[in-house]
């Protein structure tokens, strides 16, 4: 589907229009409500309104908990803006609460005074009790800080479809379409492309795209006929860099990249995978990719696919493996053999809550010290992470392309805030992007299997079936430049440290660092991984303020970019928020002897803009 | 994979310059030296060859072999050459494994490999114990056992590797013996012969920490009465004198008889070695109270896993065309801001 | 373990308080329904029973049960319930697993459990799926099945549980359905009673990412024909009218007869369940040709791990006398400064 | 055998005889010699004449590499003398070489002037080339430099031997104890205790009872007769604590401390393992000690043991589980699921040179940051080290009591050096060793699952069996007090912290840090594990020369003791050498932002007491 901003055929507006430069929306209902459909179809038209945007699924980890309980609530949250955004938003504007359960589990992220929907049908007896309500909360004055819109869903969807002939069991999954209309006339959303949805998604039963057209639009029409809402609200569209954009989450564009890297490396991507919340969808993403050329191989367990992953690699394809934390434990051996090898493989690591299985839908960043030193032995690699969704195409491109520049193990770090969450991206040109073919070894004269590149320390990559490279490798100590097994004592120094400074070496790659917000000052914010777009929000806000605050976002933590010594120096604090206990932290205090501080959440959830304010507010005054 | 090209190639070409290194008398040198005698015969390029290995003593093994070579991590084998095999379907992959490589660390990576089917020679050799680690039982020592780590016995019951296979759907299975030349050699050819996963057991000595395992065997004295080959089509006949054979009692149970005094072959169960369920019930016989099985136990044909894996993306590419990365990129919900 | 002067127990005795999280109308349901009440006949002081399980929605089991629990990690669920065993022989373990936790990441854990005969009673439940991670493929799925990681189709062969059993050398195998309450509630008795390892395949619904996946062998109208129920010293009949039978052709492959004609049930196999081979066999049956065997395959009884690990304990200190952690710490090259 | 030390019969010297304070012999042969055996012997004698001693084995990953080669080169080396013994010596004094590899593989570390004893007999063209000589050292000229002691070993062996009826083979094998017996005269050892080791080895057989007690006396006899020594050295007894000793290997150490802590804690020990060099010896001896009420599970692998542990620790028994490096990847999934059911349960890492196989028998040190930070999520674990061979059972034991304490996995590391190398030990009495009976928890009233100790923050702990306390646990997240499964996202954080806490709180069970060497001054020498004896001996060097260097040595890795900072403030650097690229060197720099600096060392060897007097001296001066 492409179509350009501004669609054709925005209604006549009779009623109050008022301006807004920003809104949050949540919608939340139970897992069986299509909660995160509806949010992500309001995100794609809202990106199509032409508004930045940023947001954030939330769901539970049972597939379907009880109907009706908290423990099923399903949410996602969409914030769309005239201007640049950089997070899913803090609080709430707008919360739709399609049942008690999922108001009560939501109510304390909408903002005093917010627009507050739900659908009144699902307030029985029942739903209050599973949801923990003695009373009714739309009776007993408790939502009186709120504007609050009763709307009866359910039974408007269903009369809407009434002379269909549906299941009443049927007519009712379409309510989240209706929810979807109304919403989207309250904010002048076009809704085309929901209507293209449905119509393709349900390509195999007219009836259905019926149904769903017309929950839509009877959603939309509600808005423009009922007395409830007398003001309706519009957002600009945001300055947008011109060009072609789509909606990707940060999983797709793992995907994405790694596909793009293969194909500038000119290997076959082999990917050996096991499940794993919220790592899953990479798997799913590329196995139907297999015209470019995409093995996946859903592995017996996570060692198997590691393993697997090496052996593709061995034989000379672009091996990747994908997991979670607990995943993560299980493929330490295997790259510690990539390590002693010296094979290129990318580890991708979509962190999640841990410690063990923890809340495996919630986000987290506590897996980076694991990263850099969970493995026996001195077995360093490379360790990047991605900043944003749409950045975890750039970081899954570059990772692959270190790790066969380089010939070593790549740990890529992103967590499932990114994995799960969506912004517009600009897509790039493959064309645009850096080419990095590979030369295997196929020369018998002057061969040895460690034999270096004397810039990269690299090993040469020969891919068996090379006739007169015949050569052995594995874990045992190796051999200078011949790789045979070695015991001896200053071989085993000496091969340990070439690793090291291969490695090392990578800082060579990395472009100057870019410092956001002041370029020196009082407080440097330095973050990795998912906290990007909270940090820059609030670095932003700040600089806007006044206050001289710079942030550094950190994409290679192993090595780290040479120049950050210099830019450490240029601030009098550092801050470095982390969604763990400090572990970045630790690495910057060990390397570089400066008094950084942590700034630590660990609840599952990212930062919002506002603590990162306050934090660096008392910082900057203490 | 043959090559009519290829230059004719010797035993001597199949050996590395490394120097081996295992105890003197050591069991895995009668399988390096056969291993060695068959790859020459099967017409494959040498650079085609891949051994990969697990950790023991026996995984030594790719060092010695002028081939590619992977010496990996403890139990793992299988898993490195599926993801080798998955990506390089031309490469002829075989993978070298001990008894505690194979079905101890490694068992779920084991009869993974077995049920996808993958075009690999596994050649597990089981000394019932694990060399390496100096004398520690195995899962395929018998129960109580005194070893390091059992000085009053083994309180566990050992796996069949054989049963083990076929209850994880090989589609070959085969047994061996470490210094029975021919026998090996003939085993290994169909194991090469077979398209899939080709599991071959091979009985070996460790001199050094389980002398004398298999005995009965390989001693000249003893071998005729203590083994029975199974051959495809033919009744089950052993003893040095071929006087004796395995029949299925009506309780369906095996049993077994003398020649003569009315029994007669055709009273014997002829071996099948399409057959599964007769397989496993063969895979029961043990001594003393029955000859051990060696040879093919089981060999069915069906589509391997790298074979239909590749036939999914030749079938994509056809379909969707060769990948066009633009395309992809631009692909869900897009839009073009001017 | 049964206590005489333990109080009686009711099925809402082994209720927790915990709200129960799977989809409504998912077959765990049903099963935990079965276990709640099989177990309060057992005569086994509630404290007594422990349920461990690894990760997956069937997983979840422990949290319902008002008994000690242990929800712990994807597939390790027989490793941590032998050595709780092990180190108390008097409590009733129960490992729960599903088809990926046992058989993809658990697959050895399981083979080794059932290997050492550790008396745990394993059930696994068979939905063909991975439910938890949302509808990828798992072992037990069928070849070329559509799911979220195999768009095109698996291009696995799926093993069968009870071949893998048997395979590992368990001394106790069956299978049974999640809605066929009073099979389920014999088979879980049986698993209870035998002595040593006890493995039960439950074939279970999960009615959001694999609906049906046993459908004839739960429809009213064709369960009879598509089931067949093994009952020891009984001839092999199945079907609606149970007028059809199993027989074994002259090459030893198993038929599936119709009764009447000249073929009366004396040509049918008798089954036996202490004959592995014969368990093997059946196992071998698959639909549509064969109906799937239900019931007991296989119950023979051997010594089991913790038993014989704790005589060996009894035998040392009856040998050696209660250890004295003085006279060890001064065992060995020893000598007195003065 | 117990003995006190003088043992009579010291036969009548008519030679000439020296005195020396400290003597190192290191004897090396074919893997098939018995070099161990010999060295063993050679130690216990030592002892039982009174010195102090250090031993060092070190043998090929090979079980039996071909004969005569490099590879298959076995040594054991012993220190002996009439003062303390920190180490097992850095230069040899005496090399017993019984063929062409061996001396050629230990040559080096000959001291200048040194006595070299040389099997001739095995100098065969044959074994030359093996070993990679061209010509024969013994006629070249090349061994000038030491004292060349040549003797036909095998063939006085064999004619020693000669009325016995032996085979060849036969024969052959005793000539290690002819080696012993000319040693044994050369330094006045006793030989009763070997000839009782004969007796008791080979009670099954009279012939070799004979055979090797003939060999033995050969070669004493042989020492007193031949012309070839003209001198014979006398190492007076060293001023030793009066007590009852023992010579005792790290791995058997460690075996008897969980024994001891497994009694006084009045449980049942249960061992979960999967054989792995060096680890293997600890499920050896723990295998036979049955009666102590001990049960091994040899497991199907790391993951297993581990969990079979964990599980046998739910079950109320102590759990151990033991490994090597490449089994430490395997066993952190399940360490994580003890962080959060917190159960106690003790893992011990034997570690060894890695990465990957690496050098399986060689010692190293490069597991540290593994342990503290190799597995996912946020999951801290208390973190010991064993400092000498007889500490491994003081470290074992308090790695048990805290596991039980606080109910948490405890991280115990020790290495191959350790592991392998004996040391004399004064065997304390257990009536003296702290007692710590474990009360399970029993009363239903008031019980939660994790309602905390409020000094040790520990929950309590429940036999399944006990009536009335039926509960569950699990890896999803838990809430406090109750163990709900919950996804509160406060929650969260308050159990991680408390987890935290509890971890860190283990500070106040760590008595005051001695300081060896001086309390204040130029240097600080900070070490951990296995460098004990080597950076004491230096540390005293330096101190008897007049430097003020101190000796910090850490038992505790995590948490770090109270005291540190303190301590670390008294002096101008600090050092820390490590077997390893840095690893305890940054977390000490991250915790403490001190410019500590590394000295590290990577060649699966122990630090020289040379080497590291060497690097103090130059960072005083610099
Ligand atoms: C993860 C890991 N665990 C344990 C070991 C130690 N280990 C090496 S080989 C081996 C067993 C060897 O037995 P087997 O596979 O039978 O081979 P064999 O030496 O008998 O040929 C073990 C336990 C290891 N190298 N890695
Ligand atoms: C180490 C690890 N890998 C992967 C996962 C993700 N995971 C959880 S359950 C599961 C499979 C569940 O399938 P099954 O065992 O069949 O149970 P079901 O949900 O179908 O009952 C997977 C892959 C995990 N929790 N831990
Ligand atoms: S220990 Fe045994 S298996 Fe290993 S090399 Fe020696 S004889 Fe062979
Ligand atoms: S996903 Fe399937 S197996 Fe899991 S609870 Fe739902 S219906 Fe049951
Ligand atoms: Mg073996
Ligand atoms: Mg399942």
């Amino acid at each position: 589907m492409k179509m350009s901003v501004a669609p054709p055929g925005e209604p006549q507006r009779v009623k109050k229009v008022e301006e807004r430069e920003s809104v949050v929306i949540r919608f939340a209902g139970d897992s069986g409500d299509g909660m995160q459909l509806t949010g992500m179809q309001f995100s794609t038209e809202s990106a199509l309104a032409g508004n930045d945007i940023g947001t954030l699924p939330d769901f539970p980890a049972e597939i379907r908990a009880p109907a009706g309980t908290l423990a099923g609530v399903s949410a996602f949250q969409v914030n769309f803006a005239s201007q640049e955004v950089f997070t899913p938003g803090d609080d709430v504007d707008v919360l739709v609460a399609m049942n008690p359960a999922a108001l009560r589990a939501n109510l304390g992220d909408l903002k005093s005074g917010g627009i507050l929907i739900v659908n009144t049908e699902a307030f029985s007896e029942q739903n209050l009790q599973r949801a923990g309500y003695a009373n009714s909360p739309l009776d007993d004055g408790s939502l009186d800080r709120y504007q609050v819109f009763p709307v009866d869903v359910t039974k408007l969807t269903v009369n809407a479809l009434q002379d269909l002939g549906l299941s009443n069991r049927e007519a009712l999954r379409c309510k989240n379409f209706f929810a979807l209309g109304m919403i989207s006339w309250l904010y002048h959303r076009p809704i085309e492309s929901t209507e293209h949805w449905i119509r393709v998604k349900f390509k195999k039963s007219a009836d259905l795209v019926e149904a769903n057209l017309r929950a839509l639009h009877a959603g939309y029409n509600f808005g423009e006929t009922t007395e409830l809402f007398a003001v309706s609200y519009q957002v600009k569209p945001a300055p947008i860099a011109p060009g072609f954009y789509r909606n990707i989450t940060g999983n797709n564009a793992a995907a994405l990249g790694f596909v793009a890297a293969s194909r500038k490396a000119g290997l076959p991507l082999f990917l050996g995978s096991y499940p794993i919340t919220p790592a899953s969808d990479i798997l799913h993403e590329l196995s139907s990719l297999k015209h470019f050329d995409v093995t996946t191989f859903q592995a017996e367990d996570e060692i198997a696919a590691a393993g697997a992953t090496l052996g593709a690699a061995f034989g000379g394809a672009l091996g990747i493996t994908t997991t979670s934390g607990p995943g993560m434990n299980l493929k330490m051996e295997t790259i510690g053999l990539g390590v002693m090898v010296e094979l290129p493989m990318v580890i991708v690591n979509i962190q999640r809550a841990g410690p063990s299985t923890g809340m495996p839908t919630k986000t987290e960043q506590a897996d980076l010290l694991q990263a850099m030193y969970g493995r026996h032995g001195e077995s360093p690699v490379p360790v990047i992470a991605a900043m944003t969704p749409s950045d975890c195409f750039y970081a899954a491109f570059e990772a692959a392309r270190l790790a066969i520049l380089y010939m070593t193990p790549v740990i890529l770090l992103t967590d499932g805030y990114l994995a799960n969450g969506t912004e517009p991206w600009l897509v790039p040109r493959f064309a645009d992007l850096p080419d990095f073919p590979v030369a295997f070894r196929t020369d018998p004269q002057g061969f040895f299997p460690y034999l270096r590149d004397e810039r990269t320390l690299a090993r040469p990559w020969v891919r068996p079936g090379t006739p007169g490279l015949e050569h052995r490798i594995g874990g045992l100590s190796k051999e200078h430049i011949t790789g045979n097994v070695s015991y001896s004592p200053a071989n085993h120094e000496q091969m340990i440290r070439i690793r090291a400074r291969k490695v090392a070496g990578i800082a060579r790659e990395i472009a100057p660092t870019p410092v956001g917000g002041a370029p020196q000052g009082d407080v440097l914010v330095i973050g990795w991984g998912g906290t990007y777009g909270a940090i820059a929000a609030a670095v932003k806000d700040l600089v806007a303020r006044g206050k001289a605050v710079g942030h550094v976002h950190l994409r290679y933590l192993n090595p780290l970019p040479a120049d950050l010594p210099d830019i450490l120096s240029r601030f009098r604090k550092i801050l470095v928020p982390e969604l763990n206990l400090g572990q970045l932290v630790r690495v910057l205090r060990a390397e570089y002897l400066v008094d950084a501080v942590g700034m630590n959440k660990i609840q599952g959830r990212p930062f919002k803009v506002s603590e990162l304010v306050t934090r660096v507010q008392r910082l900057i005054e203490a | 994979m043959s090559d009519s090209t290829a230059v004719k190639l010797s035993k001597k070409d199949f050996a590395s310059d490394q120097e081996v290194r295992w105890c003197p008398g050591c069991g895995d040198y009668a399988v390096l030296n056969q291993v060695q005698r068959v790859l020459p015969e099967l017409g494959v390029p040498r650079e085609n060859f891949v051994f990969i290995s697990g950790i023991g003593c026996s995984s030594r093994f790719p060092y010695y072999m002028n081939t590619y070579g992977f010496h990996s991590i403890h139990g793992r084998a299988p898993a490195i050459a599926t993801g080798l095999k998955t990506a390089r379907p031309e490469l002829s992959v075989w993978v070298v494994t001990g008894d505690g490589d194979a079905l101890s660390i490694g068992g779920n990576h084991l009869i993974h490999a077995l049920r996808r089917n993958v075009d690999l020679k596994i050649l597990l050799f089981n000394n019932r114990i694990y060399g390496l680690t100096k004398g520690q039982y195995s899962p395929t020592s018998e129960s109580g056992k005194v070893t390091k780590s059992t000085p009053v016995g083994s309180p566990d019951y050992p796996f069949d590797p054989i049963a083990i296979a076929l209850g994880a759907e090989a589609s070959f299975a085969a047994r061996s013996v470490d210094v029975d030349a021919k026998q090996l050699h003939d085993v290994l050819r169909r194991a090469y012969e077979h398209k899939g996963a080709a599991f071959v057991e091979i009985l070996q000595n460790c001199n050094v920490f389980n002398d004398g395992a298999w005995a009965p065997l390989t001693e000249k004295a003893t071998k005729a009465d203590a083994q029975i080959v199974l051959e495809h089509g033919k009744p089950l006949v052993f003893g040095k004198d071929r006087d004796r054979g395995i029949r299925l009692s009506p309780r369906l149970e095996p049993e077994v008889v003398e020649l003569g005094n009315g029994v007669s072959e055709s009273d014997l169960v002829v071996y099948d070695e399409r057959n599964p369920a007769l397989a496993y019930l063969l895979s029961r016989l043990e001594p003393p109270q029955f000859p051990t099985p060696v040879g093919v136990f089981l060999a069915v044909s069906k589509p391997t896993y790298e074979q239909r894996v590749a036939e999914q993306i030749a079938a994509a590419r056809e379909q969707l065309g060769e990948g066009d990365v633009d395309k992809l990129l631009r692909q869900g919900d897009t839009w073009a801001v001017r």
